[in-house]
């Protein structure tokens, strides 16, 4: 007890003195990255979800319209995409739902440290665990959809960094829709008319890469619209929550 | 500057001066309108390629621009909300959405009709089509947005935030519709928007233009009016106002 | 005058049904919007105006008292 | 009383708070010093939750006034922040993680590095002692409110602001955060607190009333 009550007046006499700035943002973005990776890890079923997901819809495409695989090859690259856009989509209603139900987001917006960083952390893990399996995983749905040779690393490359995209873009809506109860599905529709410019690119780059035309402009500009994202999106995130927690 | 943002502050202040300028704009958009309508239809010479069809033009364009300028006011009105808490930015915000909602439908089917003469059929993944489908379903998630909220506030700021995010993205996502068109582009024209047209075909359609415009701001002021009195109807002036019309 | 007569505007050159329902699909839309707005205003001043008449009545003190009795007993007179 | 005593204060002018257009409280005055414990009080609805959200620095729609040591707290946020440790109506512990491992998040978020060691002594101190390594989902409501309450001691901070911190705690628990929150306002503390339980009165309790005649500050 003694130890704590002098600290108590050392602090009210230096309120500057408690945590280091600069040092001090990284420290809480880093526990926040391994906090929220514990977490998911503890629930492996949350990280599997999507990735079932995706397999059962590539599953159902060559089911409901027709195993040839010259059709199949003109439209996988498509489907993959939109396939692993939806995967992901699933998983981002989870996103601060959690921490909103448990009163750890009240606790995160108080937290010394800009919230921006802070969401940028968990945005960071829900595309490791989701966005980056999901890419990890295309490659091999590509096989079973005739995917041409020579376009399976522009799959991998253009799936992991749309998803980056798709996962900044997606948990503004996730922050706006997490204190509403049924927010799923709103969700959906929120954050789907955002995500067209990154299928629309992602999915080009795929096509470009087995025509042969070179797929490098497609990725610079999915890399540009993840940079931009990377600028706007943890502010709108910050925002939305700061909204939310107030509902 | 300063003074005016104040005064925009008050509802009362919007009220009153919204009542002086409404006649107005209901004045110019009936005229316009009308001058353009009977010019786009009767006296507008005919496409030589299209011939008569061409004369939807005359509605899709103009709901169009519409559909697209409401949408900019509307993430303009939440950013003002946002910045300076101007009530009745959120108010015209709010009574927007829907209007917008319906210029875009107006322009989908407009469109979708124009379709068939044209191409032979109703839907074509033109450019400007999906870019106003994806433009819908932005306005419905909005409106959504809004509606799903228990507290005023919170769904204000809600539907604020969305707004100024999908006005940053409508930009992106027509540029990459067109270029995603251009990629997959079968082998037509696209409908609007040639180059040379005559005088006598475009002056009509800048008059029909300007008439939607005068009707978006006539119904807004409207409307706005109306939400003022719903979200004030406890306010002394309201009730003084409700007393001396009986 | 772009056509002969009235009967050929009205076909507008064979494209009579796209021209016309595009049009017609317009015009009916803008003018449900401005029936739509109207009837909400006159609705909305009907019940300010209902509840000013009810707050006379109930007393002649229209300050805190009418504040009073529209928030208790707004459900009670509303029918 | 020592000198920092006078650092520590916040105080609010005119604070008045509309939601949906319906007025919570207005023309709210608040003057709070180091060495009080000021408990808020009204009937159910007369906001006092969103009055400590406010003087938390959540909300950020109020009317009036907010000032922190003398200085705006638009200005003054960081600094504030980081003398705050706010406690709401749910704990903030995570199910899945255990109680050193939800304490080792929010020392990290304050921006300390650390060791286990004060964590483990926090927890004894709320007793308990035995469970640091059993996943938080399977201790009792009580317990679980207990491991927030382990941050009380965890990471020193003057100004606490607590909604309803005795909720699901037994009695010997209420007995001792009473204590508590005596000995932190002694030494130059300050405590903001909700609660329907009836607090011991000492010279430091202080009471403001929320209610529909409007708000009404004792001494």
């Amino acid at each position: 007890m003694s130890k704590a009550d002098s600290s108590v007046q050392r602090d009210a006499a230096h309120p500057a003195a408690v945590g280091e700035p600069g040092g001090g943002l990284a420290v809480a973005v880093w526990a926040t990255l391994k906090r929220d990776l514990t977490l998911m890890l503890r629930r492996r079923g949350e990280v599997l979800n999507p990735l079932v997901f995706f397999a059962l819809v590539i599953t159902l495409f060559p089911i409901g319209i027709s195993p040839d695989p010259e059709l199949l090859a003109t439209i996988a690259p498509g489907l993959l995409w939109v396939a692993a856009l939806l995967a992901a989509l699933l998983s981002l209603d989870s996103l601060f739902r959690g921490d909103y139900d448990d009163g750890s987001l009240e606790q995160l917006l108080l937290a010394p440290q800009p919230l921006a960083m802070l969401g940028l952390a968990k945005v960071a893990v829900h595309w490791l665990l989701t966005g980056l399996p999901l890419a990890l995983m295309a490659p091999v749905l590509g096989i079973m959809l005739a995917l041409p040779a020579g376009s399976y690393l522009i799959l991998a490359i253009s799936l992991a960094l749309g998803s980056a995209s798709l996962s900044l873009i997606g948990a503004i809506g996730a922050a706006l829709t997490v204190g509403l109860s049924r927010g799923g599905v709103l969700l959906s529709l929120l954050v789907l008319p955002l995500y067209i410019p990154v299928l629309i690119f992602g999915a080009g780059a795929v096509q470009a890469a087995i025509l042969g035309d070179g797929a490098a402009a497609h990725l610079a500009i999915l890399g540009a619209l993840l940079a931009l994202a990377l600028m706007l999106a943890p502010w709108a995130i910050a925002a939305s929550l700061r909204i939310s927690i107030n509902g | 500057m300063w003074a005016f943002i104040n005064k925009l502050r008050s509802p009362k202040w919007f009220y009153a001066i919204s009542e002086r300028l409404l006649p107005w704009f209901w004045v110019a958009a009936a005229a316009l309108i009308l001058v353009g309508s009977v010019w786009g239809l009767a006296f507008a010479p005919a496409d030589y390629q299209q011939g008569n069809s061409f004369r939807i033009i005359y509605v899709h364009v103009p709901a169009a621009f519409l559909a697209q300028s409401i949408f900019v006011s509307m993430a303009v009105c939440g950013l003002v909300y946002m910045v300076w808490k101007i009530k009745v930015a959120d108010m015209v915000a709010a009574m927007v959405a829907p209007l917008g909602a319906a210029m875009t439908f107006i322009s989908l089917f407009s469109g979708a009709v124009w379709g068939v003469p044209t191409w032979g059929t109703w839907w074509m993944w033109d450019a400007r089509l999906t870019s106003m489908l994806i433009l819908f379903f932005l306005y419905l998630g909005v409106i959504a947005l809004r509606g799903a909220f228990a507290s005023r506030d919170s769904a204000s700021r809600a539907a604020s935030v969305l707004a100024m995010v999908g006005v940053i993205n409508i930009p992106i996502i027509k540029y990459s519709v067109d270029w995603w068109y251009t990629l997959h582009q079968p082998a037509t024209f696209t409908v609007t928007g040639r180059v040379g047209m005559p005088m006598e075909m475009w002056a009509p359609l800048l008059i029909m233009v300007l008439g939607f415009y005068s009707f978006f701001i006539a119904v807004t002021l409207m409307r706005t009016r109306s939400e003022i009195l719903r979200r004030e109807s406890n306010k002394r002036w309201v009730r003084e106002l409700a007393g001396e019309r009986h | 005058m772009a056509f002969d007569s009235f009967n050929e505007f009205i076909a507008m050159g064979g494209h009579a049904p796209y021209v016309w329902a595009a049009w017609a699909a317009t015009a009916a839309l803008l003018v449900a919007i401005v029936l739509h707005a109207r009837a909400e205003r006159r609705q909305l001043l009907r019940h300010l105006r209902r509840r000013a008449r009810r707050e006379q009545r109930l007393g002649a003190d229209q300050g805190e008292a009418a504040r009073v009795s529209h928030q208790s007993g707004g459900n009670r007179h509303d029918t | 009383m020592p000198e920092s005593v006078l650092t520590l204060r916040l105080q609010a002018r005119g604070l008045a708070c509309e939601r949906d257009d319906r007025w919570l409280f207005e023309e709210l005055d608040l003057d709070i010093r180091g060495g009080e414990i000021v408990r808020v009080e009204g009937p159910n609805g007369s906001g006092k939750t969103t009055l400590l959200k406010i003087l938390s620095g959540q909300l950020t729609d109020y009317h009036g006034e907010l000032f922190w040591n003398e200085r705006p707290m638009r200005q003054a946020r960081q600094a504030f922040l980081e003398n705050l440790l706010y406690l709401g109506h749910a704990p903030g512990v995570k199910a899945a993680l255990t109680p050193l491992e939800n304490l080792a998040w929010y020392q990290a978020l304050a921006g300390e590095v650390s060791h286990e060691a004060p964590r483990l002594a926090a927890l004894e101190s709320v007793g308990l002692a035995g469970f640091e390594d059993v996943p938080a989902g399977q201790l009792s409501a009580g317990q679980q409110r207990r491991v927030a309450l382990a941050r009380l001691e965890l990471t020193p901070r003057p100004l606490w602001v607590l909604d309803e911190p005795f909720t699901a705690i037994d009695r010997e628990g209420v007995a001792a955060l009473e204590e508590r929150l005596v000995i932190h306002a002694r030494s130059g503390g300050c405590v903001l607190v909700t609660t329907h339980h009836e607090l011991k009165a000492s010279q430091e309790l202080r009471r403001v009333r929320l209610g529909s005649g409007g708000p009404d500050v004792k001494g």
